[in-house]
C-alpha cells in the first residue's frame, strides 16, 4: 500500500460526487491547514490563522451552502440519498488535517438539519436563514445550545429522559417565544456562533416529547450573551463557552415544527452527530498513518528500520488494520443513514439505528484513542512532539470520544437496543 | 469525613522510614498549599511561576540536595534504604506537579547513580555537589538511547541507538554526535547525563555541564505535556569533559535505567493519585440521568472501579520495584541484568496503568476532563508525555525484547 | 433487538439466493446440531452421532455438489459472482451450531477450489472428481495435506517463502507423480479424507514458484497411511492426524495444473480459507448473543435482571456489538473477494486483498477469543458448564484463530502489505 | 543450562520462612515426578491415576491436614507467618495439576477462615479435624454467592444472592434452599462451605458434612476445566447441623473471600508458571520462516516477553496479597473491608493475567497449544474454569462494584 487512498473503500455504497469533493478537500486541507495547523493551539482564542481557512473553505468554496436546497441558493445535499456519505467523505477529508476544524465546519450544519431533512421539512424557516449561509462571503456559524450546567450528558439522553431535565425554558407570548436558560460548552459558541438551534422546555420538568422545543435563535438578539472561549487541551478551531439565555425574544416560527415533531427532528441529528465524528476520527487516523509511515521507516531499532522489525511491524500493522475496519465501519454507518429512504432501511430515528451507530462511533473512539496512543509510544521520545503531529490528534481525537454524551452513553444506547433493556 | 488517598490507594509503609514520613508531611503540604489549593492561579501563570514553586520546594526546604552525601553539603540521604522514601516524596511532588516531578526524578536518578552507597563515584559527586547544593535551581537532563537513523550504523545499547560516543583527550574525554532527545529539559539543562559509547561500542554515561563549549541545542520544541521542562535536541561536537565526568563501567546505563524508572514511575504514580482525588470530587458532585449522583450509576462505579484498580496496583507495583532494588539478595538471584528487566517491566506497566486510569476517568468527566480549569488535561499531557518518552520507541518493544531476552534467552531480538 | 437476524447485515451485497440458502441450513442445525452438540466432545474419534448430520447436509441437502459446475451435477457456485458471499454465509449458519462442523464440511471443498475457480479452471480434473462429490448419498471428505512436521506455518507463509521450505516431493515417473512426504494436522484427516489435496516441491529447497506442485491424492491410493485423530481440546467434528505418504503414484493430470499456475491458483484459498473462518466465528458469536440473551435475563445481580445492571449492560452491549461489527467486516471481506472479477477489484491473490482479508480475520478472531472469554465470565460459576454451550465455542474458536498459520503470519501479512515491509 | 522458574520469575523469598521453604521442595519433587514427568501417561488415564497422585500428596506427605492446629491432629501451620508459604506450596501443587491445587486451595481456606489463630473456632475446627487429618481424602467444596434468578427477591451479600438461609432448629440449624453452584467439587465433596443467610438476611458461613441428610445434589455436570474436581448443583432441603457449624459473624464470609482469593490466585499463578515451561521449551526448540528458532523471532519474542510478564507480576502481586494479608498493620489502614477489597481486586487481577499469559503464549504453539498432548490446553481450560467461577458473575462487575464502594464510597451500586 503506497497512499492512504488506498485503505479500503466500499466501492458499491460511493456517490457519484464523492471523488469531486474528496478532490476540492484535499487540496484545501494540504493549502490551508496543513502549513498552519502547528500553530493553532496558540490561536483558540482569536482565530487569527484560522479564519481565512474558514473563510476559502466555507465561503470560498461554498461548502456552508451545500445542505440548503437549490431554492434557497444551496446545493441541495440535504435531501440527497447519498446525504450521509457525503458527509462522511467531507467529513473525513478536513478530519485528516484538524478534526477541530472539522467539527466547527459540521456542526454549522447542525441545527438546520431538524428542518432540511425530510420528512421533517420546514421551507419557510429554511428560506429565512438560508441567506445567512448562501449570500456571505465570510464563514457563517452556528451552533446547537444543548448542554446545560447541571445536566452533562442527559440532553443527549433523550430516550430515556425525553428532555425531562431540560432547564432552558420556552414561553409563548403572543407570537413570540421567550426564552429564559443558560448553556453551555457547545461547538461555535464563544463568540463564533451567529445563530444558535435552542433545545428548551415548555414544562419544565416535564417527560412528554410535546413539550420539548427547539427553537433558532440568532445570536445578536436581545438577552442573548456569550462568554469568551474556555482554554482546553485541545480542538482550538472549536471554540466553546457559555451562552445565557435571558428573557430572549424570537418571532414564533423559529421554533422548528412543533409538540412532539420537535423532538423527533431534533433526535436525527444524534445519528448525523455520530456517522460525522466517525468521520473526523478515520480522517485523523489517515493522517496518523502518513505521519507514521514516515517515522517507521526512518528510524531504527538495532539499525534496522523500525518498520521491518517483526514485532513493531505488528504493532503498526494493528494500527493500520485498525484504520481500514474503522473506514470500513464509518461507511457502513453511513450508509445505514442513507438507507433511511429505501424500502429495506430504517428511519434515522429508530432505536435500531440508533443503537448501531452508536456502537460503531464507540467502537471507532476507542480505537482511535488506543491507536493515537501506541503511535505517540511508538514516536518515543519523539511523540509528544508538535513536530509530528500525532500528539495533536492524540489531543483533539480524546474529546471526540467524550462528546454528545460520551463514552457510557454510547454504550447504554448500544446495550438498550442489543438487549431490549427497560431501565438503563 | 473523606479519607486521605493513603488510606486508601495502600503502600507498604513498613518499607518507608521514619525520616522520609517526616520529609514527606513537608512535602505534602507544600503540595497541598503551594500548588493543589493554588491551582486556578497556578493555571493561567504557569510559566512564571514554575521556578517560584520549584524554588520554595529544592532551595527553601531543601529537597534538591536531599539526596547528595552530606560530606559535600548535600541531606545525606544517599544510602539504598532511603530510597522508598525517596519514592514517597517523588510521587508527593508530581502530585501537585508532574514536571517538578519529573525533575526532581531525575535529579534523584542522577545521585542514585553516581552516589549512593552501593556505587559511590566520589570525585564526580564532589564536582557536581556545588550545582545541586548552593543556592541556585539545578536542572539536569538524562539522555537515554533511542530510535537511530535508517542508513546510520549505530553503536547499540540493547538494540537502542548511542548516537554519542566519546574518545579520550587531553585529561579528559570529548564527546561527538547526537541529535538526541532528552526525556526533559534538554532546552534548560545546567547539567546532561548523556548515553554514550566509547570507540569499542562498549556503553557509557557522561556528565556534561550545560556550559561547556560545543552542546549544540536546538530550538525548545513544544511538547504534549511537560511544558515547564523546555526540551530540545542536543549534539556535541567535540564537548571536552573532565576523565571523571565519565562512567565507564557497562553496568552504568543499565543501572541508570533502573533508577530512571523507579522514580519517573514515582512521579506517574503521584500524577494520578491526584487525578484519583479530582476524579472523587467530580463523582460525588456531579449527577447524571437528571438526579442519580455519578458514582451511584453502576457503569459509572466500574469506570471507577477500572481507575482505582489501576492506580492501587501501579502504586503497589512500585513499592515492589523499590524493594526488590534495594534488597535484590531477598529475592532470589536479581542479578544485574535481571533487575534491570524488571525495572523495565515495571517501570513500563506503571506508567501504561496510569495512564490508562486518567484516559479511563476523562470518560466519566466529559469537557471537565479537556478544559484547562479542571487541572485533569494536565496530569493526562504529563503523563502521556513522560509515559512516550520513557518507554521508548516501537510501542515498548525494545522493552519487550529486553524482557524476552531475560525470561527466554533470546540472542537475536 | 429480538432475534439475532436483525445483526446488521449490508444489503447491498446480498445475493438473491442468500435467503433461500440461509433458511435450509438454520433449518438444518436447529435440527440436527442443537439437539446433539453437546455430545459432540465424546465422539471425537468414531463421529457415530455426526454422522448422520454430515451425510444429511452434504449429501441429503446436496450441499457438496455446490462448487461443482452444473455440467459435473453441481449446483455452479464455484463460478458465481457471490462465490465468496454466499461461502460467508452458508459458513456462518453452520458456524452458529458448531464450528467444527463448518469447517470440516468448508474444508471438503477447499483442495477442489484450485481447479474450480476461474481463471484457474481445470475441467479434466474436475469432472474425473465430480462424481465422489455429487454421485454420492454420503457425506464426502477431502483434505488439504499442507502443514508439515518442521514447518508449522511455513506453508501458509507462501508469500514470504514461495514454498521453500516444503519437504514433501513429487517426481514425475513417466505420466505418474510419485509423491513422498509427511503432513499433519489438515481437517479431515485422520481416517475421514477420501481426498488429498496435496502441496509438494519438485526441487527440494527451491524457492521458485515453479518448483510447487499442487496434486491431488485419492486417500485410497498405495503408500497413503493415515494416523487415527488426535485428541484436542475442542472442534471434535474435526478430525485432524498424520499423512505419510510413501511412493505413492498419481496420474500425471491429477496435479492441479502446472509450473507457476499451481502456486497462483492454491495462493486462492488463503483468502477464500480466511473468509470461511471469519464466517465461523461471527456465526458461533450469533450463538453466543443467543445464550447469553438468555442468561442475562433470567439471572440477577442486587435482585435486578444482569442486563439491566448498568455496568453489565456495558459489557454486553459491547459483546453484541461487537458481533454486529464483526458482520459488517465479515461480509466486506466476501465483497473483496467477490471483486475480483469487477473493474475495480482485485485479484484474490493480490497482496492488497491478502493484506485486507488476513487483516479482518486477525481482528474477528480476537475479537471472538475476548468475546467468548468474557460471556464465560459473565456466567460465573456456569461459564464453564456444558449446557451452557459457551464453553464449547470458547474451546473451539481458539483453534480458529490459530490456524491456517496463526496470529502472527496475519499479522505479518498485514503489516507487510500496509507499510510495504521488505522483510518480515 | 536452563534457569529453574524460581529463579526467573521472582518472588520474595524473605516472606516465605524456612519450613514452608523446606516443605516446598518436598513438593516441588512429587510435582516433578509424579505427575510433570509422567505427563503423557497422566493425560490418558487421568481420572483414575487422579486419587492416587492426590493420596501421596495429601496423606503420605501430609499435606491434607498441613494448615490444622496440631492439637487436633494437624500440621500445625495454623498461624499467619505460615501463610506466604503456604501460597508457595499451592502453587507448586497447581504446577503439576490444577485440580489438586483447588482442592488444597480450599482446604486451606477453610481451615484458614476457622482454625487460623486470628480467628479461631475451637469446636468447629475440632470437629471437622477427624475428616482431614485421617486417612482418607478429605475433598471440600465451597459455595460462594452468585447470580440470583429474575423474578426471586433473595437475600444479598455485596449485591450477589445468597439463595440457602439457616433457621434455629433443636441444638443446631436447619438449611433451607439453594440450587447452588459450588466452586468446585460439588459432586465429590465430603464437606461443604456454605455462603447463606439468617432469617435478618445477615450472612453467615455454615459447614455441611456430605452425609447429612437433605442435601439434594444435582448430576455431575460437565465443564470446561477442573474436570477431576466434578462439580453438581447443590441444594439444601431442611438439612440439619450443630450450631458450632454456623459462623454468624458477618465477618466470616467476606473472609473467606480474602482466603479463597489468595490460595486460588496461587493456583492459577502455578499453573501458569508450568505454562511457562512448555512455553519455554516450545519457542527454543521449534523453528519458523524455514529455520530461525521460534524465540529470535522479534513478533514471537514479543509474544513471549507478554506471557512473562503477565506471569512474573501476577506471581508479585500474589504475594503482596498475601504480605498484605498476614501484616495488615504494616500497610496503613487495612480494615476488614478494605482487605476484602485489595483481595478482590488482586485476586481478580492474577486469575486475568494468568489466563491472558497462557491465552497469548496459545497463539505461538499452534496446534500444539490445542492437542491434549501437550497439556497445554488442560492449564488454559483449568485457568478459566477458576477465573469465570471465582471472578463471579457479570464479567467481574460485582468486583468492580466492591472496588468503587470502597475507594469512592458508592452506597448504591
Amino acid at each position: 500500500m503506497n497512499h492512504i487512498d488506498e485503505f479500503c473503500v466500499p466501492h458499491e455504497y460511493i456517490s457519484p460526487m464523492e471523488k469531486h469533493l474528496r478532490r476540492v478537500l484535499r487540496n484545501w486541507v494540504d493549502t490551508y491547514v496543513m502549513p498552519n495547523r502547528r500553530l493553532y493551539d496558540e490561536d483558540w482564542k482569536d482565530h487569527h490563522l484560522l479564519e481565512p481557512a474558514f473563510d476559502r473553505l466555507m465561503a470560498g468554496l461554498g461548502f456552508q451552502k451545500a445542505m440548503f436546497p437549490p431554492e434557497c441558493g444551496g446545493w441541495g445535499l440535504g435531501k440527497s440519498d447519498y446525504l450521509f456519505r457525503a458527509a462522511y467523505a467531507i467529513s473525513e477529508e478536513i478530519g485528516r488535517g484538524d478534526t477541530g476544524i472539522a467539527v466547527a465546519f459540521g456542526v454549522t450544519f447542525w441545527p438546520i438539519f431538524t428542518i432540511l431533512i425530510d420528512p421533517y421539512e420546514n421551507m419557510r424557516l429554511a428560506k429565512e436563514l438560508a441567506p445567512l449561509y448562501c449570500n456571505t462571503d465570510k464563514a457563517f456559524f452556528a451552533a446547537n445550545a444543548m448542554t446545560e450546567p447541571q445536566g452533562g450528558a442527559d440532553i443527549e439522553n433523550m430516550e430515556l429522559l425525553k428532555g425531562k431535565t431540560i432547564r432552558t425554558t420556552a414561553r409563548l407570548d403572543g407570537d413570540e417565544w421567550v426564552i429564559n436558560g443558560h448553556k453551555l460548552w457547545p461547538t461555535n459558541s464563544g463568540g463564533t456562533g451567529k445563530l444558535f438551534g435552542v433545545p428548551c422546555t415548555t414544562k419544565p420538568g416535564s417527560d412528554d416529547p410535546n413539550d420539548f422545543a427547539f427553537i433558532f435563535v440568532p445570536a445578536e438578539t436581545p438577552g442573548v450573551t456569550q462568554s469568551s472561549p474556555y482554554e482546553k487541551a485541545g480542538m482550538a478551531a472549536d471554540k466553546n463557552g457559555d451562552i445565557w439565555f435571558e428573557d430572549v425574544r424570537v418571532p414564533s416560527w423559529y421554533r422548528a415544527h412543533g409538540p412532539g415533531t420537535d423532538f423527533i427532528a431534533f433526535y436525527q441529528l444524534i445519528s448525523l452527530g455520530q456517522v460525522a465524528s466517525i468521520a473526523f476520527l478515520t480522517g485523523a487516523m489517515m493522517n496518523l498513518y502518513e505521519r507514521l509511515y514516515e517515522f517507521v521507516s526512518t528510524r531504527t531499532y538495532r539499525n534496522k528500520p523500525l518498520k521491518e522489525h517483526d514485532a513493531v511491524a505488528a504493532v503498526i500493522g494493528r494500527i493500520a488494520g485498525d484504520i481500514d475496519i474503522c473506514r470500513i465501519l464509518g461507511y457502513e454507518a453511513a450508509m445505514i443513514g442513507d438507507r433511511r429512504r429505501m424500502p429495506y432501511g430504517d428511519p434515522i430515528t429508530s432505536e435500531r439505528t440508533v443503537g448501531r451507530i452508536r456502537n460503531i462511533k464507540d467502537f471507532v473512539s476507542d480505537r482511535a484513542v488506543e491507536n493515537f496512543g501506541t503511535a505517540m509510544d511508538i514516536l518515543g521520545a519523539y511523540g509528544a512532539d508538535r513536530d509530528w503531529d500525532i500528539e495533536k490528534h492524540w489531543r483533539d481525537i480524546k474529546i471526540v470520544q467524550l462528546w454528545m454524551g460520551g463514552k457510557q452513553l454510547c454504550q447504554m444506547e448500544a446495550a438498550r437496543y442489543y438487549f431490549n433493556c427497560k431501565t438503563l | 469525613m473523606k479519607k486521605d488517598v493513603d488510606e486508601l490507594i495502600l503502600y507498604p509503609r513498613e518499607w518507608v522510614d521514619e525520616t522520609s514520613s517526616r520529609v514527606h508531611e513537608v512535602v505534602h503540604r507544600w503540595a497541598q498549599k503551594e500548588i493543589i489549593e493554588d491551582r486556578l492561579a497556578y493555571t493561567h501563570h504557569y510559566e512564571t511561576q514554575f521556578d517560584e514553586k520549584r524554588k520554595s520546594l529544592s532551595l527553601t526546604i531543601g529537597l534538591q540536595k536531599l539526596t547528595l552525601p552530606e560530606e559535600y553539603g548535600g541531606g545525606g540521604w544517599n544510602t539504598m534504604q532511603h530510597v522508598p522514601g525517596v519514592v514517597t516524596i517523588v510521587s508527593e511532588i508530581a502530585r501537585a506537579d508532574a514536571a517538578i516531578g519529573v525533575i526532581s526524578a531525575m535529579t534523584y536518578s542522577i545521585f542514585g547513580l553516581i552516589a549512593s552507597e552501593r556505587n559511590r563515584k566520589d570525585a564526580l559527586t564532589k564536582a557536581l555537589a556545588p550545582m545541586f547544593c548552593g543556592n541556585n535551581l539545578a536542572t539536569p537532563s538524562v539522555m537515554l538511547p533511542g530510535a537511530g537513523m535508517t542508513g546510520e550504523d549505530t553503536p547499540l545499547f540493547m538494540g537502542r541507538a548511542l548516537p554519542v560516543s566519546i574518545e579520550p583527550a587531553a585529561g579528559g574525554y570529548r564527546l561527538m554526535g547526537g541529535a538526541m532527545r532528552p526525556l526533559a529539559c534538554g532546552h534548560m539543562a545546567d547539567l546532561y547525563c548523556v548515553a554514550c559509547t566509547d570507540k569499542d561500542g562498549e556503553s557509557c554515561v557522561a556528565f556534561v555541564p550545560a556550559e561547556a563549549e560545543g552542546i549544540i541545542k536546538g530550538p525548545a520544541v513544544k511538547t504534549t505535556g511537560l511544558n515547564a521542562c523546555r526540551n530540545a535536541t542536543i549534539s556535541f561536537d567535540g564537548v571536552r569533559i573532565p576523565e571523571e565526568y565519565v562512567l565507564r563501567d557497562p553496568n552504568m546505563l543499565a543501572t541508570l535505567h533502573i533508577w530512571i524508572n523507579l522514580y519517573l514511575g514515582a512521579v506517574s504514580v503521584g500524577s494520578s493519585l491526584n487525578f484519583f482525588e479530582i476524579l472523587r470530587d467530580w463523582a460525588e458532585s456531579r449527577t447524571i440521568k437528571g438526579g442519580t449522583p455519578m458514582k451511584e450509576n453502576p457503569l459509572c462505579a466500574s469506570v471507577l472501579a477500572d481507575v482505582a484498580e489501576e492506580i492501587a496496583l501501579s502504586r503497589l507495583l512500585l513499592y515492589n520495584m523499590a524493594h526488590v532494588f534495594v534488597h535484590s539478595e531477598r529475592f532470589g538471584a536479581v542479578e544485574d541484568k535481571g533487575m534491570f528487566t524488571f525495572a523495565q517491566m515495571i517501570g513500563s506497566r506503571i506508567q501504561k496503568s496510569a495512564l490508562l486510569a486518567i484516559n479511563r476517568g476523562m470518560e466519566l468527566m466529559g469537557s471537565a476532563g479537556y478544559a484547562k480549569e479542571w487541572h485533569v488535561e494536565k496530569h493526562w499531557r504529563d503523563v502521556k508525555t513522560i509515559q512516550s518518552a520513557l518507554c521508548g520507541v516501537g510501542a515498548g518493544v525494545p522493552v519487550k525484547m529486553d524482557i524476552a531476552r531475560f525470561f527466554f534467552d533470546c540472542k537475536e531480538v
